[in-house]
Formats: structure tokens, C-alpha cells, sequence
């Protein structure tokens, strides 16, 4: 196994303070998938906010636990948006036929999870809404491009059209979740300073 | 400030600073300990906080004091929360009453009920607000601010223990929490009173700050310890820790091991090999170890457990103190196993108990136990310098061997002299199979009954002198008790001794072999015995029953944790009882 | 297995996911972890109360109760012992076993060999970490040979213990490394395990982000591994030998037939056991 | 034969087979019980040997009687020896005196002194030359004719026995075998005489002639243990070796562990999972297992742990019988942990308490640890046909439990209704972490002590009935005893009776919880106590102490193994005390 | 090491050989070890008392007392342990830690696993005879499958336990294979796994007359290993998984750091450490 430097942190006191959360990346936006038709394709784009809902609703909790009242108040809010989202797409797309979730929830290229479903590692107990919205913003940003890219290859063209709309309407989201963040106080520099040690136990 | 009333002398001010994790709430509790001690005061700092590792609910629980102080108080005088966040989880921990203050931030909603239900007050400070606007400064300094200004803490010796922190390393943060520190400090002035501290001379004896885990570790290398092998258990494993670094510079070594079966048996192999050994655990791993301390028993090889004892059974409650590992401390061996228990009775005793369990191990060549516990491994406190003991490891070493050397010798002492590898002529096999004084496998009825009463002796005519308790005062009720419950009891007994009742004092520290004697002697006159222990089944009020004849009436005075048993209980049935 | 009668639609992750709130680090690793095997559970379309999550102790080994599945948390290191007994005594019921690196290599070592060797029926996932999570950061086996620390100032100086190899070595039937920053790869590669008979093992790295923040960059270490699935222990076994230990994939699978000793198929009544005693 | 002399029937005769490994001693002292039991006699057998595992010197001690009887005899009528070769190793077991005979092969040397000192009588057969003239016939045959002769055992009983034993596989060996049977027993016609089995009724109820291991596998299976893991270790391995097949005849299984923390685990998981589980062990394998015992009582997971006490402490004396597992076994677990502790209090008895411990641990859902001993373990005994007994492992069960199941609900009777896996609604997990009444990690003080007031609670409360103990006899003196030290104490008293001397027997097999005022009750009226135990310590004596109030003045008579605590010395402790 | 400074005469093998007979069944292939142990010890010129035999429970595990050195008689499955402690404690000696299957892949399993990885300059004997000798004839984990005891009425039906492979995947530095048969040689490969620094394993073939005696025939089956020492890993993983049980040579030399940390060069009083809690 890899025993690189560069990849050791040493001292205990550094772990301490330098658990920065990182720019939230993903390297891919999750590829597009073959969808055969627009109620396929819907489908999944429900379900992709579906899991999205889960997610940060995951994330509040986890806040939640670890007394970060503010955070914990901005993925419920987050998990929320993304709910209405999903009850849009069922109304105007999928009212005929109520699709089921498959077992597992649906399988994204390469194992990857739903574009817009956030990074349970990318969390920090002591981040603030800042970071949060971070967070939202790369998803809203990932499941922009997935529908673009479908926009661009898919091969049935009511799925072009509708991938066309469902990517301008997260291109929408980005810029409210950008404009969230202009309004929202960047971060103190020494955010996640925590002079005490963590808690042992069992 | 209006009213101040100094608090009495020995019982000090009681203080809890509160917050979820990343308030800092236990650095700034560690920095008004260290300036309340650097300023001369005695003092103690227990830390508690919610199951989360990180983020999670947390405070700082201090007592202060110009007197000694070898427990948190049955109250609190003063508690100070950076927000009220579940912090009901450990109100229990918290009790307040009519005279106790809380200090909250009004930003950060209320406290709650099961805090406020007793009628005590709440003053609002706006702390985060204060520490925004010092800009690089943290809330938890305002609060220390606070704190010092409120108990009579003066500011400078807070200050000076700030520049220690941040000035070397971290200039650009001194200058903010300083003025965050002040902030807070003058905050104070406007708010309701609690007791202050007594005044002090500045002293002249050393002191030292340090908690119980750390004090075991240095009496283990006091007493010659060179050797130690461990496996991480809550809340043993500071102590591992400590000694890790400190075996290197003396000259000895640390292993990890896998796992609590290897700890015990690699220590066992090295005192084999002469040298000195110890293993830390809790609980759990203390269940491990039993079948080869079984084994140390039999082939007679000294080895210390420290056990840092924690709420049980099974896992129970890691973090929170208990003295429920008495019963299998004392009869977790299998076969008749006749072995040292010893506790020590205050955190600086820590180290003289530790250092004197080394010593009798190895003067007796068997396994010694030492019961500390959370309570004492995790808490700091400010003590006098423990006097120097001389205590010291050595066993009885056959120097030349010849070809009769004889490994179990029936000596008169018990204690045979051991032959260390390396010696010519010395050689012989440590066996944990029943065997003759060769160490040849017998299973005859006359070795097997030797060699036992050989082990039995050995334990029963060493000299243990006045070291195997601590017996104080006089008159006819006397409290029996050990380890982290002598505090409290000693609170106890000083406030019946206000009252006017005598209560002796009898805290044992050498648990196992029984002294019945000394003890009937400690108790003579003695018409109720009160035994008090933290633990649900009463552990060692059995084992007084089993094993001294205690006099006249004995009542058991006993719960569970993660609670200590307070003062107030032992005063209470102290006073009702000396009333009949 | 007694899956429910009903024609119930099909289960969701979700229902596997329980009420409590885990107390891990926001940011953990064991967070995804938790999600990849309730979504393993419901593509494979099982019942909670047909599964039962067996632990040592640890931070990751607190996952029984986060689940809505029958929970066992037991003492550490022996959870593959419990796992053992408890699937051997109800073959019917679907066991996972789940722990840290610590519980499992560390004091857990002995039951791991055997558990390999035995081929019981189980799923056993490790999540780790390379540090003991739950006591603060003290090396485990897999910990690098110069990650300090307060109880190895300086590093351990020891050789990493590669548990794929020893797994591979004691005869497991399954072997698998997976990150936990891939959920849903996990979860795959997790119903896979579940699914394939015998003993199965799945090394996760999960990242300790308090304690070993520097973990956050195996997102960008972990890549899939470069040789396909192999049933050839020799081959494994050199291929694992110079692992660099962020291949990702199932790397060796068997088809050893599992241990089931006979349970519940007795013939005779016990008091026809009397005759043997008789004069 | 002269002087033909009737043994007492309580007391039967008592006869030593000696010899070097492969002269087949063990197999003779077989027929010869296997005969006297089918001709209608009661006995027993002990095997002892040197620690050669192949070849070693061995003997085979039996003691036939007309009456059950439970345990050696204080001395031997007849040592009967192929060859004297080592011998000595086990003099102490084979006690003999001026009315003793011994029997030997005057081509292989004469007795060492060590037997002959008591002016024991010694008669000379030729065995070895006696087997060569009778072509294809072993020296042993030769031997068991001899003893059955000189004890009264009809030839007939013991040629069917034979027959069985070669008629069907090797009908070679049987007709020179037979023969050789008969030379013995011809040939003891003019040896001198030892005493004489009284005679027997051939018995209609009846009998079976097992071991203790055997009896206590076989009522584990009546209790309804289907699921065992376990890892080899003498004295216990047989248990394991008789459960293997039969659990699989009866529809359960079980495991070889690789280890003892493998063991316990795996019951406890099955266990969990619903099956009534069980694990066998001795000290060291015990002393391991106290971890999880500590989990299963937390977790509460009933769990039966058989331990089958050998010499200790350490490896000890691993195929000799001692009772000093006590201590370990009552208080070997770490924080507060209550469990239940039962003793067989005889070889048969060994299915009662095993099938009892099964019932009694799923009823109250709590580890139950069983303390038999090597005695009661390896000892072949013929015995009537135990009674058929209600107690079957039932363990309350949540039938239908719904959301707001709470697995650790706090009932009155203190135990809560159990969840099995695979039920719809009902999942919950099991914890070693103190929890709440869902299960729930908690370290409230609130759930900690009402948990650990459940735990304690419904052992108490539970109603143990008149099985708690064997209460026998009217008198001022009582003796309080349990396990293999029952048997001794009962001919003891016997013996005692004889005198006039009325004694009160107590012999507990409920050891934990104690149960102090059925004790109390038991012993209305006693003015003297004797405690009667086998091991070094007391361990009985001081648990008693500690749990219970003993009446008047208590005495305690013990000494460790290899030798059993003989009838003799209890008879004359307690006559002499019965004088003063 | 500190040999004795006299220039005494070469030491023999009688020399190391105690008064202490045997309990040991005539024709047990631990009596072929102990010569050979002895005769190792000669070669390499030790002196008994510079010498730690260290050893658990079991047949094997008798053997300390039976040889003139200081010896360790522990407790079952520990050995490895005790040795660990003895050496880390006392470099200076050459400790020797001996015992059966049963105690050291059974029981020890979790000390075998971590004495390769450690890597403590010991030398690790066991004298296999697939079975548990002591407690009269259980499958131990090199139990064949097939073969019926009591306890595994049928046999166990499980894979045997490959020492060679777990010692090389653990990180053992030495790992050998010899036959009691071939006392001599056994001898050398004796001397080389003491003279090579770090951790060396010796499995040693020794037949148990009385419970397997069809091992007597084990004189047939072993066979000189048809590949030379290795010093690669991968190599060594991939010829010993497919090993047939009966390969005799020293099949991996590695030279991985022993570990030993520092004993006694401290350079501090213990007053020194007081400072720290001046206030
Ligand atoms: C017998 C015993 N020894 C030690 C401990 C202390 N302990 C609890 S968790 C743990 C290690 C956890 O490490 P790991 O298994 O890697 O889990 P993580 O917390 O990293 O997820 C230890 C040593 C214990 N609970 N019981
Ligand atoms: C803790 C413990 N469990 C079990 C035993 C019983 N026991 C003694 S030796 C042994 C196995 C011996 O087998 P092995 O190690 O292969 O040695 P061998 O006798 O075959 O040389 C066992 C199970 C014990 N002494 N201690
Ligand atoms: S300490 Fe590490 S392993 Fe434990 S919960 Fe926190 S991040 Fe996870
Ligand atoms: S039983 Fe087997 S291993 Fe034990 S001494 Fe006899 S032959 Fe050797
Ligand atoms: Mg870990
Ligand atoms: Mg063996």
C-alpha cells in the first residue's frame, strides 16, 4: 500500500485543524445514459431529484446531530426545493403512468451516484451555509451538464427536448443558488478551528 | 457585580463552561485551571461531552479552590454556555439550584427547562456577538473572560496563560483573544454574583497539573517499568500515550499490541526476560487478560494491569467513570489465583499507587492490578508535588544459579528467587502447568497444595506497612471506602466535622490480600460502618463482607455511574445515621 | 429466505435507512457506507427483517443500529464469530458483518482467518480507515508505516497488513475492494457479495476525516483496478501481492462451496438419544 | 478365599486396576462395571494416569456398591496390578490400609513402599504368565476374573459382558479371552479375602451408566440447545464429542471454533437469533469467555457456558478435578453483571442442572454458567434412569411487536419480551452499550440504572422453586456444600447417622443469584455450619459470606485437588465438632 | 549477543538437551525436533543460557523443558506473544518460540498473523501434525477435510489452513517448510531461520504416531521444493498457493528491517519527566 508522503499528514495537531472542506468536485457529471423515450428519460430525472431529496435530507440530519442549526436548516430547505422538483415532474411529465423506483434506486454510469445528488464526504461539522450552498451549487451545476449532454446525444428528440428544457431549468437553479451565495457571508478564514480534541469512546 | 460572597475556603467555586463542539469550551476550561493554578489555587477540570466524536455537545466541569480538591462539587456555582444545544443530554451532570447562575447568549435561544427548573438564574451575554466583533478572536475567550471576572480570577493570570498558548507559535492570534479575554472580563462586571474565590498566597511548594492517566504512567516508570505493552481502550489509552514517548526517552519501549491477549502476554514474556512490565486497559480488555494473569499467578512472573475503570458491563459507557471492576479485579481468575489489587484514592495518588503496585509485583513476583478509574485517568487537576516514594521494582534474583537451582523454592517468605535469561546456570522453564520447585509438570496433591501455599504466603507475609490505607479521624461511625469515592467522602466527613460529628476515614488502598487485621484494628471502637462505592451490585461491600469481619451495624452506600456519588449523600446519611 | 408474501412494490434503500441520527463526523466515509448498503439490501430486494447487521466496536461498527434491518453490536473484534454462529443457526436469514479496520485485522484477526477458511455464508465488509476512529486516532494494521501519532511518535516503522492477500490466503470466496466515494459502485459491488455463496469480503475505504483529514484525497487515489475478475487463486495471489491498494473492483472470486453444517434436519427425537446410556 | 466378609451396602467395595499404558486396565475396570451394573450393582469408575500421553502408567478406580453411590470411596479393598512400573506417581489416590489387598505379578517386581507402609496384605498371581498359556488372551481378562471373583461378582455377568464386547467384531478373541477370565477368577479362589458386594435384587427400574460430560450434553439437548460451538480442552472435550453427532440426529449443529472468544461469540450470535445455544468449557477456556459473557448479559442473550473444572490456576492440572472455578465463574465479569451460576451435585445430576441452566437462562435471558468438574465429567457411573423433567428453554417471546417495540422494556418481572430476526416489525439492535429501553446507546444515569436494576431484577424475582438446592437431614449442624463434594458429604453424614449424629445437608445448585433467605430458611435452627469445598482458597465459603447470612459458627473444610475431599475426614470434622 | 567471552570448546548439541524425558509417544516426530532444535543451537555455537525457548500449549509445546535453556511454558495459543515481549524486552537474547497447529493457527492465529507483520527478530517453529495432539485427536484448521474424529464425525468438510501462504501474505521475512524425518536438515534450516534477521517461520512436518499414525507415511511424501529460494513476494504467492504441503526448503528469504525499537538507550532520568506537569 501506498506509504507516499504526499499523502501522509503528519502530526496529530494539523488533523486537528486543516480538515478543510474542499471545493466540492466531481470529476465527471455522471454520463449520460441511454434513455429510450421521454417517459424513460423523465423517469429518470425524477428519480435523479428523488435522490437528491434523500440526500440532503441525509445531510441535515448529520448536521443536525452535530448542532450546526444553521446548516442543518440549509439542507432541509435544499431537500425541500428539491422535493417540489420532483413533484413538478411527476405532475407535467409522469401524471399518466406513476413510474416505481427499481430496487436500489437507478444505476448512474460507472456506478456513480445521481448528478445532483451531493457528497456525504464533502461535509464538515463545523461548515457554514456558505459551504453548503457550495455544495448545492456544484450539484445544480452537474445536473446541468447531464441534461446537456443529453441534450446534445441523446437520439430520440423528445428526449432532445426535454433534456433541452430540464437543462434550462437547472441552469436556472445554478444562477438562483449563485445568486444565494452572493448573498450569503463567505466564510471566516479560521471556520473550522476547533481548539478541542475529538471525543473518545466505546 | 453586586454581593460578592467569597466561597468557603476547601469547597472553592464550582464551574461549567458549555457549548457544542468547535466552541472550545474544554480550552478555555484548561486555561482558567492553568491560571487559576499558576495564581496559586487548587483545583480540578472533568470533561463531558455528547456520543459524537466531533461537533457534538460538550462542557467543561471545574472546580476551584484554595484547599485541595480531589472531586467536582455536588453543585455548580456558575455555568457558562456559548449556546444550550443538547445540552440537556448531561444536565444531570449539572446540578444547579437557586444560587447557581447560568450565563447564556441571547442569540442562541434559552436554556433548557431541566436546567431552569430549579430557579436558577440566567444572565445573557451576547458572546459570539463580543468575539464578531474583535475580529480573529473566539467566543470561548470571552467566556473565559467571563468566567475569570465572576469567580475573582484576576485578569492577568488568565492573560498570561493566553500569551503562553498563542504567543510563540501564533502571534497574530494573540492579540485578538487577549482583547476577547478582557471583553469578557469586563462583560462580567454587570452580572449577578456567585461566590468567589478565597484569596491565596501566591505558594512556595511546587504544584503540579496533570491528570490521573498521566501521574499512573510516570509512578509506572517511578517503580522501574521498561516495559510496556497496551491496546487503545477508552479511557486507558492517555496513558499509553503518555508513556509511549516517555519509555523512549528513559530508556524502555512501547509495543502495540493486536490485541488485550497479546498486550497481557507480552509483558508477561518480558518480565520473564527481568524486566519490569506493565499493560493498561479498562474494563473490556481486563476480561482478556484474565487467563494469562492466570498464568502469571502460576509461573510466578510480576506484571501491573492498570485498569482505568469505566461503566460496565460489556462496553456500557466508555467515557463515564464507574468502580464496578472490583469483583473480577479481585476474582476474575480462574483456579485459586492469589494476586495484588491495589486503587489508588486521589489523582495524584495515581502515581504513588502505581509506582508501589510495580514495587510489590515484583518484590512478590505476581501480577498486581491497579484499579484507577475515568473519573481520575481524564480529569486534570492542580495537586502539591507527590512526596518522592521508595518504592522501587526489584525482585529477589538468583545471582549464580547452580545446577539444584530450584525456580519455586518453598521458601519461608514464599518469594523463590528468580533466575533471569542470560544467567549461566540458571536456566529452569516458567510453567503455568501445576509443578514441582523445579518448575517440573507435577499434578501431585503435595506440590500442587506446596506451591499454592507457597503463592498464598508469599502475598500474606509481605510487610505492607501503613501504605495499605489511608485512615483518618475518629469515633464510632466510620465510612469505608476506595479509589474515586474517597473524595467525595472526604468532602463529606468535613462537613460533619463542621456539624460536629466524627466520622473516620478508612480508604483502602490495598484491596487485595485482605488485611483483616489491620483493618479490625483501623476500626476498633467502630459501632456502624457506612461502605461507600460506585458500583450497582456493591462490589466491594461483598468483598469486606467475604472477606474482614467488619463491627457492629454496616450499611451500603452505592450506585452506578456515570453519576459520582456526591458529598451531600454520604454527608446526608452520615448525619441521619449518627442521629439513631 | 421467507420474503414477504404480499406483492409488495419493491423495497427502497430507504426503508433500510433507520431513525437514528449516526454520531459520525460529518464528512465520514461510513456515511456513504451506509447508504451503498441499503441500497445493496434493496436491489437485491430483501426485507429488513430478514437481515441482520452484526458488529464489533468502532465508529463504523456503530451501523447496525442506522439500519432498520435486526442489529447486533457486539464486543470488538468479534463480530465475525457472532456473524458465524448467527447464520449457521438461521441459514434463512441474509447476515452482513460490518466493522473497522481495527476491529477486523487488529483484534479481530483470528476470526477473519478462520472465517475465510470456514466459507459461511456471510457478507463481511470492512470500513477502513487506517486509524482506530472511535479511540482517537492510534494506528491499526493498515496504517502507513510513518503516519505519526501520540502512540507511535514517528510512525509505526511496520509493514501494512494487506488484507486482500490474507483473505485471498485463508481461503476466502469473494474478494473485493470498493470506496465509500463511490456509493453506488459500492452498493453494486456489495449485492454482488451478498449474492455470491460463501464468504464474502469487501474492503471499503471509507475515509476518517477527523483524524486522517489527508483521506479526503483518495477520491483522486482510488481507480479501478486493471485486471478483470479473477477464479484463479495463484494469479490473485500475485496480483494482490503488488496491490497498491486503491484498486477498486472485485478481485478474486471463487466457487468454493460454503459451510453449512445441517440445521433443523434432525430425524430423531432426543429422548431416542436414552439408548446409548442404557444397561 | 478366607473369611469372607459383606461390605456395607452404601459403601460397596472399591478396587484399583493398575497398570502400564497398553495393558488395558481402563478396558477391564469397564467390564467390570458394565458387569456389576447388569447384574444389578451400582458403581462408578474414575480413570487416572501419568501425563504420558501413550504408555503411561494408569488406573482404573472403581467403586461398586448395592447402593448408588456418588463418589470414591475413602480407601481400597483391592489394587489389583499388572505391573508396578510408576505406580507411586499416583499413591496418593489410591489410599489403602492394613484391610486393603493387593494383588500382583510376582515377575514384575514387588510394590513400591509407598503402598506397602499401611501393612497392606499383597498376594502374587502370575497374571502375565497366566495370559501366555492361554493363547490369543490379554492379561487384563486374567485380571478381571480375579477381581470379580474376590469381590463377589458373579462369573456369568462378567463372561456376557465379554461376549458382548468380542462376540460380534472379533469372535478370535473371544473364546481365549473368556478363558482367561476364568483362570482369574479361578484363580483368585485362594487368594485372601476382600469384602463382598452384598447381594442384589435384580432391579426393574432403570439404569444407565454414562459420564457426566455425556449427562450434561444429552440435558442440554432436553433443555433445547440446538446450536454449540466449542473449542477442545480436557476435561471437557467429550461433551463436545457426544453433542457433535447427537445435535445433528436431533436437528441442530455445532461449530469447532478456532478459538474460546470464537465460542462464546458464535452462541451468542445464534443465540440472537433465536436458537437456545450452548458452548462447553474448563477454567482457561472460561476465563476467556468473560468478555462476552459481560456482552450476552448487557445484550441480554441467553447463553449456556458449561465449564468443566480442572485443576487450577493456569493450565494446572488439566485432567484432575478441582473446585475452584467458583470465584471466577460467580465474579469473573467486568462492571455490574449478574448472571446465573448453577452446580450439579451429581454425575446423573449433570443432566438436571444442564437441562435446568438451558431453561432458567432463556427464561430470564441471561448467560448461565454451569460448574461441573472433571469428577462428575469423566467418571463412568452407574445411575437410575433420571426423572423426565418439565424444564424446557422458552425465552419470552415479542410475537408481534410493532414501531414502538422496545426491546429492553422495563417490566415488572424484569424481563422483556425478545424479538427473534426474521419476525416483520421487530428489529432492534442488540447492544453491550448501556442503552435505553429501545436499545438505544445511552449514557443517561436514568437508563444506565434501570437497565441494571432490570438485569438484577429478574433474577431475583424469577421463582426458583425447591430445584435451588438438595436439602436432606434435621440437626444442629449443617453442612453446605455443592458439586463433586456432595457425594463425600452425603457418605459422610451417612456415616454420621451411624453415630447418632444427626446432620443437615445443604448442597447448593443454584449458586448465583444466591438465594440467602431459602438459605436462611434451610437452615432455621442450626447452631454450627461446615463448608465443604475443593479448592485452596474458600472460594465457596467467602462467596457465602459475602451473599448470605450463615447462622452460628461456620467452619470451612477444604483442601484443592488432584485428591477428592474424602468422606472420612467431613465424617470427623464433623463428630468432633458434634462433641464440643 | 553476548556469547560467553571464555573461548570455550564448541558447544554440542547434547549440551542443550535437558534430563527431562519426554512425555512425548515414542515415534512422535517432536522427539526429531528437539534434536534438531538442539543441534541448530550448536551450529550457530549459542549458549543455553542466552537461549529463550518459548512456547503455548499442546504435544509441541512441551518441548521447552526439555532443552537446556530458559524456557517458557504459556498458555495455550500466546506463544507468539510472550516470544514478542521476551525479545522486544531482551534483544540481546535469541528466543525461539515453539508449538503445535492447533496452538499457533487455531488459537494463535491473530499473534501468527501479527508476529509476520511485526517482524521482531524471532524465530517461529510449529510442529504441524494436523491435529490436536494433546486433547486426543481434533481437526486442527491443516486438518485435512476428510478426516474423522469424534468431534467431525464425516470429517470437517473445511479447507485446510495454508500456514506458508498466510506467513508470506502477513509479511513474514523467513518462511520455511521441513520434515521431522530429516533431522538434519530440519537442523540447518533451523540456523538459517535464527541466523536471518527478523521473523522466521519454520513449519515443520512432525507426524503424531498415536492419533494419525498413517502420517508414518509421511516419509514418502516429502519432497524437496523444485524451485529455488525466493526473495520475491509475488513469485513466493504464486508457487505456494498451489504448494502440495509437502515442499521441503526455505521457499521465501526476504530482507525486510526487523523491528526493534529502542530498549535501554534512553537518554533521560525520570525526574527529567516531571517537568512537564510543573505549573
Ligand atoms: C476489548 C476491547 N479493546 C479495546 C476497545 C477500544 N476500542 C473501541 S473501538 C476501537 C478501535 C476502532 O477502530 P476501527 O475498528 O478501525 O473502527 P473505526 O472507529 O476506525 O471505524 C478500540 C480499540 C474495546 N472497546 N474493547
Ligand atoms: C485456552 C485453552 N483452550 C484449550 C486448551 C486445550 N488444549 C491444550 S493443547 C490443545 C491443542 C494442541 O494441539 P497442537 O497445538 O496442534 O499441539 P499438539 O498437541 O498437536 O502438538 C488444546 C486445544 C487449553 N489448554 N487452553
Ligand atoms: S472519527 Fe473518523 S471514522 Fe470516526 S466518525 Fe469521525 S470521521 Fe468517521
Ligand atoms: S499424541 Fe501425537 S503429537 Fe502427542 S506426543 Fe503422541 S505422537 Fe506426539
Ligand atoms: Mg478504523
Ligand atoms: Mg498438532
Amino acid at each position: 500500500m501506498s506509504t507516499k508522503k504526499a499523502v501522509k499528514q503528519t502530526g496529530r495537531k494539523k488533523a486537528a485543524t486543516s480538515a478543510k472542506v474542499r471545493a466540492p468536485v466531481r470529476k465527471k457529471p455522471g454520463s449520460p445514459i441511454s434513455v429510450t423515450d421521454e417517459i424513460d428519460f423523465m423517469t429518470r430525472a425524477w428519480m435523479m431529484e428523488l435522490e437528491a431529496v434523500e440526500r440532503y435530507s441525509t445531510l441535515a440530519d448529520a448536521m443536525e446531530e452535530h448542532n450546526n442549526p444553521e446548516v442543518t436548516e440549509l439542507f432541509r430547505k435544499l431537500s425541500r426545493i428539491e422535493q417540489l422538483h420532483a413533484d413538478q415532474i411527476l405532475e407535467e411529465h409522469l401524471s399518466k403512468r406513476p413510474p416505481v423506483l427499481p430496487p436500489g434506486g437507478i444505476r448512474w454510469d460507472a456506478g456513480e451516484e445521481g448528478p445532483e445528488t451531493a457528497d456525504p464526504g464533502e461535509l464538515h461539522y463545523r461548515m457554514q451555509p456558505y459551504h453548503a450552498l457550495q455544495i448545492a451549487l456544484a450539484c445544480e451545476q452537474r445536473a446541468c451538464q447531464f441534461f446537456t449532454k443529453i441534450a446534445r446525444s441523446a437520439k430520440n428528440t423528445a428526449v432532445r427536448k426535454a433534456a433541452r428544457e430540464m437543462a434550462a431549468e437547472e441552469a436556472e437553479h445554478v444562477q438562483l443558488v449563485e445568486d444565494w451565495l452572493k448573498r450569503t457571508p463567505k466564510p471566516d478564514p479560521d471556520w473550522d478551528h476547533d481548539p478541542d480534541p475529538p471525543v473518545q469512546s466505546d | 457585580m453586586h454581593d460578592k460572597v467569597k466561597a468557603q475556603g476547601g469547597r472553592g467555586v464550582s464551574i461549567a463552561l458549555a457549548g457544542s463542539g468547535g466552541a472550545g469550551v474544554m480550552t478555555a476550561g484548561n486555561m482558567l485551571l492553568k491560571a487559576a493554578a499558576q495564581a496559586g489555587w487548587y483545583g480540578l477540570m472533568v470533561r463531558t461531552s455528547g456520543p459524537q466524536i466531533r461537533g457534538g455537545e460538550a462542557a467543561a466541569l471545574l472546580r476551584i479552590s484554595a484547599e485541595p480538591v480531589e472531586c467536582l462539587d455536588d453543585r455548580f456555582d456558575l455555568v457558562i454556555a456559548i449556546d444550550w444545544q443538547n445540552i440537556h443530554r448531561f444536565a444531570d451532570e449539572l446540578p444547579l439550584d437557586a444560587g447557581s447562575l447560568m450565563v447564556g447568549d441571547p442569540d442562541q435561544g434559552n436554556p433548557p427547562e431541566v436546567l431552569t427548573q430549579r430557579g436558577t438564574r440566567l444572565a445573557q451575554v451576547p458572546i459570539k456577538k463580543m468575539a464578531k466583533a474583535i475580529p480573529g478572536s473566539w467566543p470561548n475567550m470571552i467566556m473565559l473572560g467571563i468566567a475569570a471576572a465572576l469567580v475573582g480570577l484576576p485578569l492577568d493570570a488568565v492573560k498570561s496563560v493566553v500569551e503562553a498558548a498563542y504567543g510563540k507559535k501564533k502571534k497574530e492570534l494573540l492579540t485578538p483573544n487577549l482583547a476577547a479575554v478582557e471583553a469578557g472580563f469586563a462583560s462580567a462586571q454587570t452580572l449577578p454574583a456567585v461566590p468567589q474565590l478565597a484569596a491565596v498566597e501566591p505558594t512556595q511548594t511546587p504544584r503540579w497539573l496533570l491528570t490521573g492517566n498521566q501521574a499512573a504512567g510516570y509512578g509506572a516508570l517511578r517503580g522501574g517499568v521498561r516495559f510496556v505493552a497496551g491496546y487503545p481502550i477508552t479511557p486507558a489509552t492517555e496513558v499509553l500515550e503518555w508513556l509511549s514517548p516517555a519509555l523512549t526517552k528513559v530508556g524502555g519501549t512501547l509495543l502495540q499490541a493486536e490485541d488485550e491477549l497479546a498486550s497481557i502476554n507480552m509483558i508477561i514474556g518480558a518480565s520473564f526476560g527481568g524486566v519490569p512490565s506493565l499493560t493498561v486497559t479498562a474494563g473490556p480488555g481486563l476480561a482478556l487478560m484474565a487467563e494469562a494473569l492466570g498464568l502469571a499467578v502460576a509461573a510466578e512472573v510480576p506484571v501491573v494491569v492498570l485498569d482505568v475503570m469505566r461503566g460496565g458491563p460489556s462496553t456500557g459507557i466508555p467515557a463515564k467513570s464507574e468502580q464496578s471492576d472490583v469483583s473480577i479485579a479481585l476474582f476474575g481468575l480462574h483456579g485459586d489465583a492469589p494476586h495484588l489489587v491495589i486503587a489508588p484514592n486521589s489523582i495524584a495518588d495515581c502515581l504513588g499507587a502505581t509506582q508501589w503496585a510495580v514495587h510489590l509485583a515484583e518484590a512478590m513476583q505476581s501480577p498486581a492490578i491497579v484499579l484507577s478509574d475515568q473519573f481520575f485517568g481524564q480529569t486534570q487537576a492542580v495537586v502539591d508535588r507527590p512526596a518522592d516514594m521508595h518504592f522501587i521494582g526489584e525482585r529477589a534474583k538468583a545471582s549464580a544459579p547452580t545446577e539444584a537451582y530450584k525456580r519455586y523454592a518453598l521458601t519461608e517468605s514464599g518469594v523463590s528467587p528468580m533466575s533471569i535469561p542470560g544467567t549461566p546456570g540458571g536456566a529452569y522453564t516458567a510453567d503455568g502447568l501445576t509443578h514441582n520447585e523445579r518448575g517440573v509438570p507435577s499434578s501431585q496433591a503435595a506440590d500442587h497444595l506446596a506451591q499454592l501455599d507457597k503463592r498464598e504466603r508469599k502475598l500474606l507475609r509481605h510487610d505492607y506497612g501503613d501504605y495499605w490505607a489511608e485512615i483518618d479521624g475518629q469515633g464510632e461511625i466510620a465510612v469505608i471506602t476506595f479509589g474515586s469515592c474517597t473524595g467525595p467522602v472526604r468532602d463529606a466527613l468535613a462537613r460533619a466535622a463542621a456539624d460536629g460529628i466524627k466520622v473516620r476515614l478508612v480508604s483502602m488502598r490495598l484491596l487485595a490480600p485482605a488485611q483483616p487485621e489491620r483493618l479490625s484494628e483501623a476500626l476498633r471502637g467502630v459501632k456502624k460502618v457506612l461502605v461507600v462505592e460506585q458500583n450497582h451490585s456493591g462490589q466491594f461491600h461483598r468483598y469486606l463482607r467475604a472477606d474482614f469481619d467488619l463491627p457492629g451495624e454496616v450499611r451500603s452506600l452505592r450506585h452506578p455511574g456515570p453519576l459520582p456519588i456526591h458529598a451531600e449523600e454520604i454527608y446526608r446519611k452520615i448525619t441521619e445515621w449518627s442521629l439513631m | 429466505m421467507s420474503t414477504a408474501s404480499v406483492a409488495a412494490a419493491p423495497i427502497t434503500a430507504a426503508a433500510f435507512k433507520s431513525a437514528y441520527k449516526p454520531i459520525w463526523c460529518p464528512g465520514c466515509g461510513d456515511y456513504s457506507v451506509l447508504s451503498s448498503i441499503t441500497k445493496a439490501f434493496a436491489m437485491l430486494d430483501l426485507r429488513p427483517e430478514n437481515v441482520a447487521v452484526v458488529s464489533g466496536i468502532g465508529c463504523s461498527s456503530r451501523i447496525p443500529a442506522y439500519t432498520t434491518c435486526y442489529g447486533f453490536h457486539g464486543v470488538h473484534g468479534r463480530a465475525l464469530a457472532a456473524g458465524t454462529g448467527l447464520k449457521v443457526a438461521r441459514p434463512d436469514l441474509t447476515v452482513l458483518v460490518a466493522g473497522g479496520d481495527g476491529d477486523g485485522y487488529s483484534i479481530g484477526g483470528n476470526h477473519f482467518l478462520h472465517a475465510c477458511r470456514r466459507n459461511v455464508d456471510l457478507t463481511y465488509i470492512v470500513m477502513d480507515n487506517h486509524v482506530y476512529g472511535m479511540t482517537k486516532g492510534q494506528p491499526s494494521p493498515t496504517t502507513e508505516p510513518d503516519w505519526e501519532s501520540k502512540l507511535s511518535p514517528g510512525g509505526t516503522g511496520l509493514r501494512t497488513f494487506h488484507p486482500l492477500v490474507v483473505a485471498l490466503a485463508s481461503g476466502a470466496n469473494f474478494i473485493a475492494r470498493t470506496f465509500a466515494g463511490d456509493p453506488n459502485g459500492t452498493a453494486q459491488i456489495i449485492a454482488d457479495a451478498i449474492r455470491t455463496p460463501g464468504f464474502s469480503f469487501v474492503e471499503i475505504l471509507s475515509p476518517c476525516v477527523t483524524l486522517r483529514p489527508e483521506q479526503r484525497g483518495w477520491k483522486e487515489q482510488a481507480h479501478p483496478a486493471s485486471v478483470a475478475t479473477t477464479s484463479d487463486p495463484a494469479k490473485a495471489a500475485r496480483y494482490l501481492m503488488t496491490d497498491d491498494g486503491f484498486n477498486i473492483g472485485v478481485l478474486y472470486k471463487g466457487n468454493r462451496k460454503p459451510y453449512q453444517p445441517p440445521m433443523g434436519k434432525g430425524t430423531k427425537r432426543v429422548a431416542d438419544l436414552e439408548a446409548e446410556f442404557s444397561i
